[in-house]
């Protein structure tokens, strides 16, 4: 008896066939990955089996009994918890304030605080979050906002737990022992689907894996049959032969970033890093190193001291339109809140930070539509038209259109930080080979990232940061996993 | 803690505390009389009382505009049902009770149309009471044809608004003991009770939540509607309340022009006091200091006798150096 | 525009009207009830509807403020009307519009305020005699000298003129005045007003309020403090207040007339002049409706019984 | 379409049609007189400039509760100005438009002042506007000592506000051909300009941006502060250009009432239009609507000849009713 299960669900949104008779069916104690592209129906899918949404045709059953979720509540109720792909927490509550939204303990009138604590104290514990209670979620980065959100998730202690893409903003230590976690559900008997665009954890972990394309299901394999090839397969469609592009070094010796000596008051005490005119080059760290800061220091979002010099010259921006002006642009990691409009149209957000381009009085529309077109076909965003709303994406695709806005800006210099979050395989390989021909053209990127295998993969060289401070660097053959690791956890060789 | 940090968290604080000074080193003949700080309380309790209950409410990411008609109402309302009683012979003080118990229903009625029109209506708040500050007041003016309800007690309505403790040692300005009418106690215990919902109660860490991230809340199984529905009733509350004191205070109400422009000064109150308008955050005993601090300046103006022409100029001045100095704040 | 042209919005109506007695369409604008004093205007207005229905089919609108009332007087001009009876809310910004409604020949009734441009009839009261005579009578009965407290109202020209007008006797005498407080013609500002000035003056002989409504405000708050109360005159001859007078009540030894049922003597004015066959554009009728001082003597005379105000 | 989209987008339309259609089912002799619609648009005419620059400014997420003082404000200076101007014997038309070019220079200033209260003060917007609402207000009952500000033209000030084209074919009800006034055309000019800015512009792009996610705005390289201020200038130019178009109908600006209550008209215009208060989406034609259906609803007040008293209840019932019907919409 499967424990929750879609049977022929299809569903459509204005313009758009999400799922189209998708079945599925979970069983008690497995771990279920689901995987596809961007915009594959996966988090709608979801969405349809936590009582979120609702079907437009097909049903949900509950231990083979229909139900009709008319809100979350009810799922809850039923067992069924999910953790959304985007994170749906209150900045101004505290953790353990979050943790307990909507079942507070009670004492008397009034909230049992010290009850709260304890609990979220518990539940940060098993998911290995170093986290205090009492933080103000807002002052958490992503995250640690996402292990809280993993928190909250495992208090209602369900039976199914939905989760979607957990671990995209995970660094390897914290996704680690969120894997191990799935282990402990799964041998307490909950099942859990897990969604992920990173095969090797899925391969690791699930027990069966489900592929959807294009709303439509594709496959379930058991374990055995699972290997990334084949997966990749049957998500793309297609053979994906080379996955990285082969690194033909295009970069002039000519040093176009130089950072020295970079503070950001309470974030960064000492970054020291070089890019030279071509080159792409990674910086490696912890959640918390003080990669974000750094670069945000940089494009002039951050106050800091230390000495910049670019181009030759020494700067000091104070905004990211006069660093915008001399040509770096900064992609943010934080695509919800820093790096898009969600409320307004995939076009609008694509041309906005080159408005310049398309005239300083009146609109060319014409050529921001050619623009707007170019993009979506480059990168492939998956969207009925240019002029919906950015938040009915998928996240990939999201995603997608955040780097669209800065590439369109042509920077000289453009600074990534972690662009393949929530990205596809598929498209991933494609924006791999995209940076590499620009940088070939003569574009010089920083990629922040903290998927070893994308930095070692793509860049020339990786700058490693620990607690703020560059603690070394690799080129060639030394980029390996292991160095890389051991520089970045600070444990010697 | 920075200076910045600091000032942001207690500058309407240090921005009161100020003014007060000044005003003792200018004019401490009267300053310095405890009637004045006892006046201050006593004058601003009915917009106090409602500010508090508007700060719940702005937290909840909702704001209504109808409070001073619906203030107006209630108390007209309350008068009229209280002297159908007396004209049918009841007991004076039960007389006065049930015209209490009918301003309060009638506010909570109010509020929860408010809250119904915003919830299941899905207007947003500003227009859905806009509706209210124009129906309720016109209704007012209906029932009392314009002009003013006044009540038939002889003293027991006043009596509400009138007497209290007697302050020991603290002498008057007729050189008795100063007394604290009941009025002032209930305003302060209605700012506790708020800073206990809002910070202690599970029902206050849900304004907060809808306030702050509504669809957050919505996920964690949290009913939105009803936690929207409850703020908006909290304000009609607290608007019956102040109705009351109100009509105690001078025996009638006038339909046109009791609680007149209360929806501005409760929300003026609110945000001086740091809470911000777009919901998710805020503090009730900031809002007590936004009312006294309004208060303030008006007596401040009659004291200092500054000419009616400029007062607007004063006022207007003073809340915005008292806002400046809390700057870095979220924008509202 | 000497005489009146033939009407030319409704032909139909007006001429019949004016032969056999049939209704007269007339339009009343008045300022909205802010106040206690306007609050009584919008009274009248509405009983001189009830009293004349057979006679009339009268439309009564109030404005919120100048601006409004000129939009609703702009509306009342499409309808056909005979007659428009108003209350200018801002004197010099009604005149441009009632200069247009001139041309369209409607019988013009201004009541109490003067815009600067003849009208068919004008029912005038006057703020500067209520602050002049009022002031007069209590530097007579302080026997000269005194302090005092003098309410002003809403910042406005009839605020103006009264206050300055009891300025000037008050100056031109010994009486002192203390302080010019903002009550707002309102109860409740004048009681909050004067809880503070109590403060602050240790001796008050009397008070002048432009307004009674403010004087029972003032009245409430000298009370709560238990202070001697001092007899005060207000203004506009409010029901209460006339009750008291009239019984010998030593806080209101008098006060002074301004009844808001001016417009109602105006509307039934106008009924009478359109009866009588009077046109539009001929020459302008005034009338004064003096102030008079109330006193126990003659306050029956101005008693009625069912006036909100 | 479906209904319920179709209705939000379309709502405010709908509802304006179907009271229209009402009042002329219901009142044809009236409503059937074209003069009747060219005084909707001729009144509104003001407050309807206002809140055209008003949608720009709550799209960009900002507020101004200081419209109607500063419009006070800016007639009465220009007003004197002009008198001066004619005192000292300049050519009628050359005062006037002296004045005029006084107005908008003082309203603009007065915009630029708000701006930058909020964006280098860092005031939220409805404290730092809620304190000219006060300031402006007071200043020009200061100069005009509390009553009026007569204009010494003869005529040329007042021709601003009046002739205009003449409509061929369609007669007002004084049966000669129904006149236009240009004050109206300034109008719909100002609704066509607005529309283009915040549709076609780079700028109206960032106006959106900003009111949509500050924060994203700043991350994509758009000069915040420099957008919001250029919001609240053009609220400024809106209130200078109706300052004159009130001064010229009234031949003179009252310190007191002129302008008063505009900030309400002007906001709740914008929001039944369908623009939200939270910003970052707006539409300027709704904002036409929205004061073409305020406006209908005072017109049909005075001929329908609805009691006094209840005309509150019937506005507020309006407007609701309005919004209703476009329900869905995001709360604003
Ligand atoms: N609210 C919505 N309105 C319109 N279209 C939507 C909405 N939500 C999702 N869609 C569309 O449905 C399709 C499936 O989206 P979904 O979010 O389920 O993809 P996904 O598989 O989770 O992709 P990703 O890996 O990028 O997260 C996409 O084309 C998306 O644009
Ligand atoms: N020393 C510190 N003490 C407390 N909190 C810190 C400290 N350093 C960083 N943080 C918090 O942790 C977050 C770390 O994220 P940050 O973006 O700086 O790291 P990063 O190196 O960019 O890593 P990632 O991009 O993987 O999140 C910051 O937002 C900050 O709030
Ligand atoms: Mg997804
Ligand atoms: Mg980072």
């Amino acid at each position: 008896m499967a424990r929750l299960e879609a049977r022929n669900v299809s569903k459509s949104y204005p313009g758009v066939l999400a799922l189209d008779g998708v079945s599925i069916a979970f069983e008690p104690g497995e771990i279920h990955g689901v995987i596809g592209e961007n915009g594959a129906g996966k988090s709608t899918l979801m969405k349809l089996l936590s009582g979120v949404e609702r079907p437009t045709e097909g049903a949900i059953l509950v231990e083979d009994s229909e139900v009709h979720w008319h809100g979350v509540r009810e799922s809850i109720d039923a067992g069924v918890v999910m953790i959304h792909q985007e994170l749906n927490l209150v900045g101004t509550l505290t953790v353990a304030e979050n943790i307990a939204l909507g079942r507070e303990p009670r004492k008397g009138l009034a909230l049992d605080h010290k009850s709260a604590r304890e609990t979220a104290k518990r539940l940060l514990t098993e998911v290995r979050a170093d986290i205090s209670p009492d933080t103000m979620l807002e002052d958490l980065s992503i995250a640690g906002q996402q292990l809280v959100e993993i928190a909250k998730a495992l208090s209602y202690e369900a039976k199914v737990l939905i989760m979607d893409e957990p671990t995209a903003v995970l660094s390897e230590r914290e996704t680690t022992a969120l894997l191990d976690l799935m282990e402990r559900l799964k041998s307490r008997g909950t099942t859990v689907v897990f969604i992920s665009h990173i095969l090797e954890q899925l391969i690791q972990v699930c027990d069966r894996i489900t592929v959807l394309r294009d709303g439509q299901f594709v496959a379930t394999l058991p374990k055995g049959e699972c290997d990334e090839a084949t997966l990749a397969k049957l998500m793309v469609g297609r053979e994906l032969a080379d996955y990285y592009p082969t690194k033909t070094p295009s970069w002039k010796e000519e040093v176009v970033l130089d950072v020295q000596g970079l503070q950001v008051p309470g974030h960064t005490k000492d970054v020291n890093f070089q890019v030279r005119r071509g080159e792409i080059v990674g910086i490696a760290g912890l959640v918390g190193a003080g990669r974000t800061e750094a670069a945000e220091a940089i494009v002039g979002l951050r106050k800091s001291a230390g000495s910049i010099s670019y181009e030759g010259k020494p700067v000091h921006f104070t905004s990211p339109r006069q660093a915008l002006e001399a040509g770096i642009a900064y992609v943010s990691e934080d695509r919800k809140l820093l790096g898009l409009h969600l409320t307004r149209s995939v076009g609008e957000n694509i041309t906005l930070a080159n408005l310049r381009a398309y005239g300083s009085l009146l609109l060319d529309r014409k050529k921001e539509q050619q623009h707007i077109e170019h993009w979506v076909k480059e990168i492939q965003i998956k969207v009925s038209s240019p002029d919906v709303d950015v938040q009915t994406l998928s996240g990939g695709n999201q995603q997608k259109v955040s780097l669209s806005k800065w590439l369109d800006t042509q920077p000289k210099l453009l600074v990534l930080d972690e662009p393949t979050r929530g990205v596809d395989v598929g498209t991933k390989s494609e924006i791999y080979y995209l940076v590499r021909k620009l940088a070939a053209e003569g574009m010089t990127f920083v990629v922040i990232s903290s998927e070893m295998p994308e930095l070692i993969g793509l860049c020339d060289r990786t700058v490693v940061l620990r607690e703020g401070r560059t603690v070394g660097e690799l080129t060639g053959e030394d980029m390996t996993e292991e160095k890389m690791m051991m520089l970045v956890a600070g444990v010697d060789a | 803690m920075k200076f910045g940090p600091f000032m942001q968290k207690w500058g309407v604080l240090a921005a009161f505390l100020v003014l007060l000074g000044l005003n003792i080193v200018m004019q401490p003949q009267v300053f310095l009389k405890p009637d004045v700080l006892r006046n201050l309380f006593s004058q601003n309790c009915g917009v106090g009382i409602i500010a508090v209950g508007m700060t719940l409410l702005i937290v909840s990411g909702g704001i209504d505009l109808s409070v001073g008609s619906l203030m107006a109402l209630a108390g007209g309302v309350g008068i009229m049902v209280m002297n159908k009683s007396l004209e049918g012979h009841a007991p004076e003080m039960m007389a006065v009770w049930t015209g209490v118990g009918a301003s309060i229903l009638v506010s909570v009625a109010g509020g929860l149309v408010n809250g119904l029109l915003v919830t299941v209506g899905r207007i947003a708040p500003f227009v859905a009471t806009l509706g209210g500050l124009l129906a309720y007041r016109s209704l007012t003016q209906a029932i009392a044809d314009g002009s003013e309800i006044a009540s038939k007690s002889t003293g027991g309505l006043e009596s509400l608004a009138g007497a209290g403790l007697p302050l020991p040692f603290i002498m008057g300005s007729n050189h008795k003991p100063l007394m604290v009418q009941w009025i002032i106690f209930v305003f302060l215990l209605a700012v506790v009770a708020a800073t206990f919902l809002l910070e202690r109660t599970p029902f206050g860490r849900r304004l907060v939540a809808v306030g702050a991230n509504e669809k957050a809340a919505v996920y964690a199984a949290v009913s939105v509607n009803a936690v929207k529905l409850g703020a908006y009733a909290i304000v009609g509350l607290c608007v019956g309340i102040a109705s009351v004191i109100g009509a105690a205070k001078l025996n009638s109400i006038s339909s046109s022009s009791m609680g007149a422009f209360y929806e501005l000064d409760a929300i003026a109150a609110v945000v001086i006091g740091g809470t911000s308008l777009s919901g998710g955050r805020g503090r009730v005993w900031g809002t007590l200091i936004g009312v006294l601090l309004l208060g303030m300046i008006s007596t401040m103006l009659v004291t200092a006798n500054v000419s009616i022409y400029w007062q607007g100029v004063v006022k207007g001045v003073i809340i915005l150096l008292a806002v400046l100095i809390q700057r870095g704040q979220k924008a509202a | 525009n000497a005489a009146p042209e033939p009407s030319k919005t409704d032909p139909g109506t007006k001429p019949t009207a004016q032969t056999s007695g049939k209704k007269y369409k007339i339009g009343v604008s008045i300022p909205s009830a802010d106040h206690g004093w306007t609050a009584g205007v919008v009274y009248w207005a509405n009983e001189a509807k009830k009293e004349l229905a057979s006679d009339a089919d009268i439309t009564v609108v109030t404005a919120k403020d100048g601006e409004d009332q000129v939009k609703q007087l702009e509306t009342l001009a499409t309808q056909g009307l005979d007659a428009i009876v108003f209350l200018a809310y801002d004197t010099k910004s009604l005149t441009p519009e009632i200069k247009k409604l001139k041309e369209q020949g409607i019988f013009l009734v201004s009541v109490d305020r003067g815009v600067d441009t003849p009208v068919d009839m004008f029912l005038a009261g006057d703020n500067k005699q209520f602050g002049k005579i009022s002031a007069e009578y209590i530097v007579k009965k302080l026997g000269g000298k005194g302090k005092i407290l003098v309410y002003r109202g809403i910042p406005c020209q009839v605020d103006t003129d009264r206050v300055d007008a009891a300025n000037a006797v008050f100056k031109a005498s010994g009486v002192e005045v203390l302080q010019e407080l903002v009550g707002k013609w309102d109860r409740q500002e004048a009681y909050k007003v004067t809880q503070t000035a109590l403060l602050k003056y240790p001796q008050i002989d009397a008070i002048w309020a432009g307004d009674d409504d403010m004087a029972l405000g003032v009245e409430k708050a000298f009370k709560e403090a238990n202070r001697t109360q001092p007899w005060m005159l207000g203004g506009a001859g409010m029901q209460d207040v006339v009750k008291r007078v009239k019984a010998n009540d030593p806080v209101f030894p008098a006060d002074t007339t301004y009844p808001p049922k001016m417009i109602n003597d105006a509307v039934h004015a106008c009924v009478e002049a359109l009866k009588a066959g009077k046109k539009a554009g001929q020459a302008q009728e005034n009338k004064t409706i003096p102030c008079e001082l109330i006193t126990p003597e003659n306050a029956d005379k101005f008693t009625y019984p069912d006036s909100p105000f």
